[in-house]
């Protein structure tokens, strides 16, 4: 038996004001695929109850218990049978129903709903979620920005450019004294001016061999680091003094295949 | 140019500047831009002027002058957004029935707990729909409520109500009570 | 809105988009606006009467039409500018304490590790005074230590000397220049 399957998300239909849009699966046969994707469509026991609700034409302040638990529980079965994962929300929404149809069958049952109806909980329930999902349709319906809405956004020339901060020297020497001070293990340390002027150097070599591994060359000859005729005895002495300390913390390997060979140098051990 | 003079260059001021700022201004902002102290009154005055420039039937036709919740902005009149909406298809956010129907709760019954929303839709609440809510600044988290786990407590931004176009959440789309006249139900 | 029938429709939709847009469109991006399929040739005459229609001396003085190198935008007159620039001051910034002595650290101890910073000062490295400093081209990496995790050895920059008027790293000044023997540094 084939059954006329939903053209798009059922409850997107039935909410409206009890009006009854979508239609249901009325038999037992349905492709179970296309079953979950059905039953994937209600937000929770709620909304399956309200769309059963619509769709039976059932009055929400006057629920037939018997025959609302009856189909309720029939979707759960099948959520079930189709191993769809099931929320622990339908299950307990199961029980609900089940214990408010017990309570039902105690006497003096009521027509109207009052204040001890045992259903009054769920048709507050009910009521209070219809609302909701109405309201969330109309939010949804309002202009948005970037939907409907595009706000005027031309351009302006900031005039002043961002200022980076100022730096003085004597800013750099304060927060210097502030680490010195802290950094107990500097005790006994005093930089100096050439001190300073081999650790500038260290980092110009290490520069210099970063750059040659970007254009592929891992070895630079000793020599090419300076210039033998320009640079003037005391920077070549800087060089050799950063090459040692560079080679001494690590940083550098110097290697040489025979004596009076070309020396080259190289980061770390491998790179 | 130095300070404006006159009332037709306050105005040629105000209006460049709410043509470029891509979010709405408050009359706080406004006044920033003059040096000289201006009354609110009379800067409601020239927004009111402005607006008139502005209208439909003016050579100024494609924006209008709008007042949201945090201030004043140009937008596009609503008859241009289905070609402009062209450029960037994919920016049009469309949030799922989930993510809506925590809003509404958020915006109808703020603040909230999850536990609340919870309540009210019957189902746990997806991380992701709160998620999205507040990343899109719609949302945000405006205490904890006194009981165990202090749980947090969510209500919408004013941002919420730029985006919908809303001065005020007393602007929101009224929701339906039809059903609680004839309940009588004494919750 | 159908599809525009006239020049004066397409323009108005035009001038929208580019009022709106917050970045400069291309041509290829206005010429989606349209279903309608539109030669080039037709858009650019378009755009320099819509160019023409916000002329200084027309009453759409406030904006200009301008085209840039990623396409035509619409931005506020110069003489604006100075107005506008007062809703978004720019704070005359410092470099937080934590940045300064990154950066006293690199200059005096270079090539250093974000650990030999960290050793030296005792507290974690913020990596936002390492971004600022490189983005100002004061620090860059020179290397990396040959240890487990290969870290990235810093070490400042020529820029650097030159914004504090230094031609060499040899004229900070040293230690002992400042270690006068009144001041007593408690190290």
């Amino acid at each position: 038996m084939q059954t006329e399957l939903p053209q798009s998300k059922p409850s997107m239909e039935a909410r409206i004001h009890g009006e009854l849009l979508a239609h249901l699966p009325q038999d037992l046969y349905i492709p179970p695929d296309a079953l979950a994707v059905y039953l994937e469509a209600f937000e929770g026991p709620l909304d399956l109850l309200l769309y059963l609700i619509r769709k039976h034409n059932l009055d929400i302040l006057n629920i037939q218990m018997a025959e609302l638990t009856r189909q309720y529980m029939l979707y759960v079965e099948r959520m079930q049978a189709i191993k769809l994962e099931l929320a622990g929300d339908y299950l307990l929404m199961s029980a609900m129903l089940i214990e408010i149809k017990s309570r039902m069958l105690l006497p003096n049952p009521a027509d109207v709903i009052f204040e001890d109806d045992p259903r009054a909980e769920l048709v507050r329930l009910l009521v209070e979620y219809e609302a909701i999902k109405l309201v969330a349709q109309r939010l949804d319906e309002l202009p948005q920005v970037g939907r409907n809405i595009l706000v005027a956004d031309a351009h302006y020339h900031q005039i002043s450019i961002v200022a980076p901060p100022e730096v003085s020297l004597d800013d750099l020497m304060d927060a210097w004294k502030n680490v010195l001070k802290r950094a107990r293990h500097f005790q006994h340390h005093q930089v100096g001016r050439m001190e300073l002027s081999v650790r500038e150097h260290m980092s110009i070599i290490l520069r210099k061999l970063r750059d040659a591994l970007t254009n592929g060359e891992s070895l630079v000859e000793f020599s090419q680091l300076f210039d033998v005729l320009n640079d003037g005895i005391p920077k070549l002495v800087v060089y050799f003094l950063a090459i040692l300390e560079l080679t001494r913390e690590g940083l550098l390997r110097i290697t040489q295949q025979a004596a009076f060979s070309p020396i080259y140098l190289q980061v770390g051990h491998s790179a | 140019m130095n300070e404006p003079k006159n009332i037709v260059e306050i105005k040629l001021i105000l209006e460049a500047a709410l043509l470029t700022a891509g979010e709405p201004l408050s009359l706080d902002d406004l006044l920033h831009l003059f040096a000289e102290r201006m009354e609110r009154a009379t800067l409601r005055m020239l927004l009111d002027e402005l607006k008139a420039d502005w209208a439909p039937d003016s050579q100024k036709a494609t924006m209008e002058l709008v007042q949201v919740a945090t201030g004043y902005r140009f937008q596009a009149r609503e008859k241009y957004a289905p070609f402009l909406t062209r450029l960037n298809p994919e920016k049009q956010q469309k949030y799922s029935r989930a993510t809506m129907e925590t809003l509404a709760i958020i915006a109808y019954r703020q603040p909230v707990t999850r536990g609340d929303i919870e309540e009210i839709r019957g189902v746990a609440v997806n991380p992701n729909s709160i998620r999205q809510l507040q990343e899109r600044d719609w949302i945000d988290i405006v205490g904890q409520r006194d009981v165990p786990g202090r749980p947090s407590l969510y209500a919408t931004t004013k941002h919420f109500l730029d985006d919908l176009n809303l001065r005020s959440l007393g602007e929101l789309p009224a929701m339906d009570d039809f059903v609680h006249p004839e309940m009588q139900l004494d919750f």
